[in-house]
């Protein structure tokens, strides 16, 4: 990833028509992996998709993907001329198109250039097969959702804006596809840029955030960077998190668990498809990590790091709780506990303490 | 009281001068309807509220008699028409058949359908053109539509009535066809029974054939006094 | 150039007329057009072809036709003299009832059109919020057929307006009853006028034009829909 | 009673006529309605005017005006002319420009409505993958105006066959070559020939009838539209 | 609640005009609470909503409430004489009349009898006091469909069906309003159906549980027994979680945590605006249960149970898990831990353990 391979995103002041709400930010999204746009109903989250593909047209604003500029105050490429992949927030299929046509109306247009992902792998993915032959107003809303992210797929993007695809999919269907955007991203190289309100789901696919409020961004950065600063939009957020990156170690097949290394630690997963020496990501809830003074041979918990505290704060919306960020090595974990926990304990800064996570509270 | 007269659309600009003079010797309005002839008999034959009946023609008149729905005693030839070949340009050469001939486009009425039109058709026989000039020929529904024809320049010569010519906002340049070549243009009008004034009808249909009337008709460009 | 009362006259009745058609037009073919929007009943295509035939026939041969049906012969004629009425040619009335059968076309199909772009979606939502069959009739598919209602109203009333055929047959040209500006207008060329029939037909032309132009100045983008501008 | 080689060649025409003003109508109607759908410029309701003027004026007048313009001393007729193009009237052409200009609303109109009810989601879509203006009007507006498409067909089809006046003021009756079935008919009632008026008529609603129904069993609701069936 | 006070629906091969989807199901609904709808995408949730209201028409089914009969073979009470509020899959407002007008169309309707929600508390809610002026086509996705949940509480229903009402929200509003949806149907004893792809929200509103398809149900009763259940639908879900109903015995203002009591047992929560004597029901999930084999007074875990293991069950579909289905006095708790943890403990049924809950983790 060079530095010029990067979205640029400069929107200055683009008031919609008819509302008094305005659009002012100031991004840079790396151009590969997926960005989460995270914030409350009505922030502009879609109105930001919509100036990014060129669906609403301002003059003061600058775009560009690696280097190749899509709007300056001079030049505005249309939208039908931007590389992109859309995917609405209702879904917006061809009412005219069955849903095989939907697809095949992607299929004629799709960069041949660029390869994404396989018409046959996408039916499998999206398991759409049965209801190809529908009419969009035949098919339930989870099912035109799904149409609708396979037609986004099927036009080989260099960029997919996606605007809550997964809201309104049941959760098997969630946990079969969400891996599979993460490892089409991951290998096709097409950045992302993926509306969500599920924290889950973000910080699953997410290296990058951006969150908006009324029209601004208010926190901007690399996921693990973000999730691990206190004092953040998620550091207050209940499923307030950290991601840790380490390396495969050790497996067993027996028990279906890998041990993951970083920073001197080790952690025990659930094993997935990943190999010894592969690289992987986990999430660590803040809400799953308990500490003790003295490690317990006796528990359940399998996961025990010897940590230090380094920082402590109330959470100031609710008293009873106390985040404190704990350092692995150089590696910040997050931990929620009772305010009564911490006296009980007498935890304070600087004190080595053991940190507990049970591994199947770990997230891939 | 009213008459109800139902007129045929050749005869407007006449009758709205005789319709005024008529009300200032008796006192007596008249409601003028214009119509085709054709249009009117068939509204005449569904009992249109019509006391006299001023046709184009003849056959229509007398049909109406036929079928009593007219007085057969009251029909009368109220004007003759007379037939001239117009154009809004000078027509050379002055030979009525090669004016003819060498024109573009000759506007006549329908011959089917209007008096006018059936004697265009036989004048142009009576020349000896009619075979000649069947693919320059252009017919209008009614008389008024050969005389906007040629009026719009759209056909370079029209057989009109001469009371059109007169009666119309640009002169252009005519001759009069002969009377000889065609059979007379003869109006006819009569009374309709289903009138309920039948007196003032009569002093009408008097009005419309006493001398100074006809006169007055003739100065419209009409030929009148040869029956 | 001055217009004469009769002209004036023409003028007044015509408006008359054509505001009293399409008002009656547009009643009647409200029914008529949910009903062909939302049918599914194979009458559909026949009942919707009937309703277009009035504009196959030249104007003049259907009201020489409606002059049958409803003279004192005709089948309707009859029904109405039995019922004691008075008889519907050579009356106002009887061009009230021309015009409608002449224009009826024009005014069914756009408001049958804007019916079936509504959809089932906001009329079910009304459903569910206790609006009976009449209720959701009136305040959902009446103002979002807006649109179609007021080209049938352009429609129904300019074609009510230059109508002149059947008018001709039906009404037998009398002043201040049945002569409406298109026929004096037909009758200033006929009497070579042309310079009142000009005068007449520039007028009309202009009113026309007036009325017209702010009719469809009411028919903008709906509010609600999201501005083209940008897009296409 | 039988049909005359004049009556046949006045249908054969009239289909001709027909045919050829309803295509070329929908041709240039399609990029005027588009236009009026989809503009914001005020100019919208002044063209809308426009398109619907034809209406206003009855057809005969309609028709003496067209002469006028279109003759060789009016403003259309002697560019033609300096062109070295024929003069219009009162040939096959000429009946062709005259039937357009009349029949024009009724074929802009419904076009222009269906434009207007597609909306800009499906083309904004359309625009996401990579289909440009022209592509998406011709894969996505047009797909999606068909009721509209119909609608036009029918009035612009029907309107046609039955004009008239305008029709035997700019074709001059002409067997053969302007000589259309509304001419006929008329030619047949003022001739008091009402049997063969009664036989010609029957035929061309029959025929009329079975087209339209045809046409009309195409707009049935849109597959793609949830049933009306139960609900209203 | 009488047993009369119930919602009977009874559909018999209900089929789906041009599909071969078809819906067969028997169903009894609790009057008062929330009846959850869960189900993949394409399952038939959306279509047996629609049937309950009265938007599909089939003669075979039989639906009442209350006793009161609103489909037999014999009579079918149309959709609009049906006392129930409906919130759409895709909001659906009426696009001609602004959101305060679509508000008042319902106002205008309600059933005066009825006292459900106020308009001002509603409008507090819901936070759409600003959007109130625009037409639905300027609204946001979630500003929509909360426009489209007022309007169906405004109508003031004797049954409320709402399709997926929270995707489209945010986190923050989601937890603003769920529990006001909670407090609205249990105290003004409105039945809710309410259809959801999260089971947190599931289980945080649902009294009763039905999971349907392919148009079948498969699942259905009490959610606290279902969920307490192994080898059900539930329990092989990654948030397997046990609902428990206690009571609140003391309160710590210092340390914001109130102490709930069942079962002989304590838990230690969140305090809440619950008062002593009130009656809480709390979600344990089994991710958040660890077991040891001695108690461990130095850990910041609060909640440490005494409990027996009543049954043990391998994950069928992944064998690295184990799930646990413990006794704290007759509540059943789940546990899921690894199978190394079972065997590095030498778990066994019948043995008493320690479960430890972090506290933090109880939602309410
Ligand atoms: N066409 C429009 N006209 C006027 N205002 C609009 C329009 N579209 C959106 N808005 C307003 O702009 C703001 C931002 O809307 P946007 O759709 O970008 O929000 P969002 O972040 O996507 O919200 P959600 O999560 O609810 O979808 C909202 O307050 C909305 O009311
Ligand atoms: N109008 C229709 N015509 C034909 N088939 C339909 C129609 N509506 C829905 N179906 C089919 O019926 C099945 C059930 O649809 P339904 O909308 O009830 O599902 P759902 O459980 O609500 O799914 P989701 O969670 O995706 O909204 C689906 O397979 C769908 O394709
Ligand atoms: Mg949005
Ligand atoms: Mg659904």
């Amino acid at each position: 990833m060079t530095k010029s391979n990067i979205l640029k995103v400069r929107i200055r002041k683009y008031h919609l028509k008819d509302s008094n709400f305005s659009l002012d930010v100031d991004l840079n999204i790396p151009s590969t992996g997926v960005t989460a746009l995270f914030g409350p109903s009505g922030s502009g989250k879609t109105t930001l998709l919509r100036c990014i593909a060129g669906l609403e047209k301002n003059q003061q604003s600058e775009l560009s993907l690696s280097n190749e500029f899509w709007q300056t105050n001079k030049i505005s490429l249309p939208a039908h001329k931007r590389p992109i992949g859309y995917v609405f927030q209702e879904a917006n299929l061809f009412p005219h198109l069955t849903a095989a046509e939907n697809l095949q109306f992607a299929i004629k247009r799709a960069d041949k250039s660029q390869s994404v992902i396989s018409y046959s792998e996408v039916i499998r993915l999206m398991d759409i097969e049965e209801i190809l032959p529908q009419y969009p107003s035949q098919l339930s809303g989870g099912e035109r959702q799904r149409i609708a992210i396979a037609r986004a797929l099927l036009i080989r993007p260099k960029l997919l804006l996606m605007d809550e695809p997964l809201a309104a999919l049941d959760d098997s269907l969630k946990k079969e596809i969400l891996p599979y955007l993460e490892a089409i991203c991951h290998s096709s190289k097409i950045p992302i840029i993926y509306v969500s309100h599920s924290l889950d789901e973000v910080i699953r696919l997410a290296d990058h955030m951006v969150v908006l409020e009324k029209g601004r961004v208010v926190e901007q950065g690399e996921t693990q960077f973000l999730l691990g600063k206190l004092g953040t939009f998620f550091s207050r957020h209940k499923d307030a998190s950290v991601v840790i990156t380490g390396i495969i170690t050790e497996q067993s097949a027996q028990w279906g668990l890998s041990w993951l290394h970083f920073d001197n630690q080790d952690i025990i997963v659930k094993q997935g498809n990943e190999k010894i020496g592969d690289q992987l990501r986990l999430r660590i809830q803040s809400k799953d990590v308990s500490l003790s003074l003295s490690p317990q041979e006796d528990s359940s918990i399998l996961n025990r790091l010897t940590v230090i505290i380094d920082d402590m704060i109330k959470d100031p919306k609710d008293p009873s709780m106390v985040m404190l960020r704990l350092l692995a090595g150089s590696t910040p974990i997050l931990a929620r506990v009772t305010a009564l926990s911490t006296h009980n304990l007498a935890l304070s800064k600087g004190q080595t303490v053991i940190a507990q996570i049970k591994s199947v509270a770990l997230l891939r | 009281a009213t008459l109800h007269v139902a007129v045929a659309s050749n005869f407007i600009s006449p009758i709205k001068q005789l319709a005024q003079e008529f009300e200032q010797e008796t006192g007596h309005s008249l409601q003028l309807s214009f119509g085709s002839s054709g249009k009117l008999f068939a509204q005449i034959q569904n009992n249109a509220p019509y006391d006299i009946f001023l046709s184009a023609d003849v056959i229509k008149p007398k049909a109406l008699i036929d079928n009593k729905m007219a007085l057969s005693y009251s029909l009368i030839v109220y004007a003759k028409g007379q037939l001239t070949l117009w154009s809004m340009k000078p027509i050379s050469p002055l030979t009525l058949p090669e004016a003819l001939l060498n024109a573009k486009r000759i506007a006549i009425a329908n011959p089917r359908l209007a008096p006018y039109g059936k004697a265009a058709e036989e004048s142009l026989r009576h020349l000896s053109v009619w075979e000649g000039i069947q693919g320059k020929l252009v017919q209008g529904e009614n008389i008024g539509q050969a005389y906007q024809f040629t009026y719009s320049e759209n056909a370079n010569l029209g057989l009109v009535a001469l009371s059109q010519v007169l009666a119309g906002p640009q002169k252009g340049y005519s001759i009069n066809i002969p009377n000889s070549f065609y059979k007379g243009i003869n109006q006819a009008a009569v009374i309709l029974s289903r009138t309920q004034k039948t007196v003032l009808a009569e002093t009408f249909m008097a009005f419309l054939i006493r001398a100074d009337t006809q006169a007055k008709i003739a100065h419209f460009g009409y030929s009148t006094k040869k029956n | 150039m001055q217009l004469s009362p009769e002209d004036l006259g023409a003028i007044w009745l015509t408006l008359k007329l054509a505001s009293l058609v399409t008002l009656l037009l547009i009643l009647m073919s409200t029914p008529i057009a949910w009903w062909l929007a939302r049918t599914q009943s194979w009458f559909r295509g026949p009942i919707n072809a009937i309703v277009a035939m009035p504009l196959v026939l030249p104007p003049t041969v259907l009201g020489f036709y409606l002059l049958l049906f409803l003279g004192p012969q005709g089948a309707i004629g009859k029904i109405l003299d039995d019922l004691g009425l008075s008889p519907l040619p050579f009356s106002f009335s009887g061009l009230v009832v021309a015009s409608m059968v002449y224009s009826l076309p024009f005014v069914v199909q756009p408001i049958q059109n804007a019916f079936i772009a509504i959809g089932d979606k906001p009329l079910e939502a009304a459903a569910t919020l206790r609006s009976s069959p009449l209720n959701r009739f009136i305040y959902v598919a009446l103002p979002l057929a807006k649109p179609g209602y007021i080209s049938a109203t352009i429609l129904g009333f300019a074609h009510t307006v230059g109508e002149f055929g059947v008018v001709l047959m039906i009404g037998g040209n009398i002043p201040n009853e049945t002569k409406v500006v298109s026929v004096q207008i037909y009758d200033h060329v006929e009497a070579l006028e042309y310079g009142q029939a000009h005068t007449l037909s520039l007028l009309m032309v202009a009113f026309a034009f007036t009325v017209l132009a702010f009719l469809y100045s009411l028919q903008k983008r709906r509010k609600h829909q999201p501005a083209a501008g940008g897009l296409l």
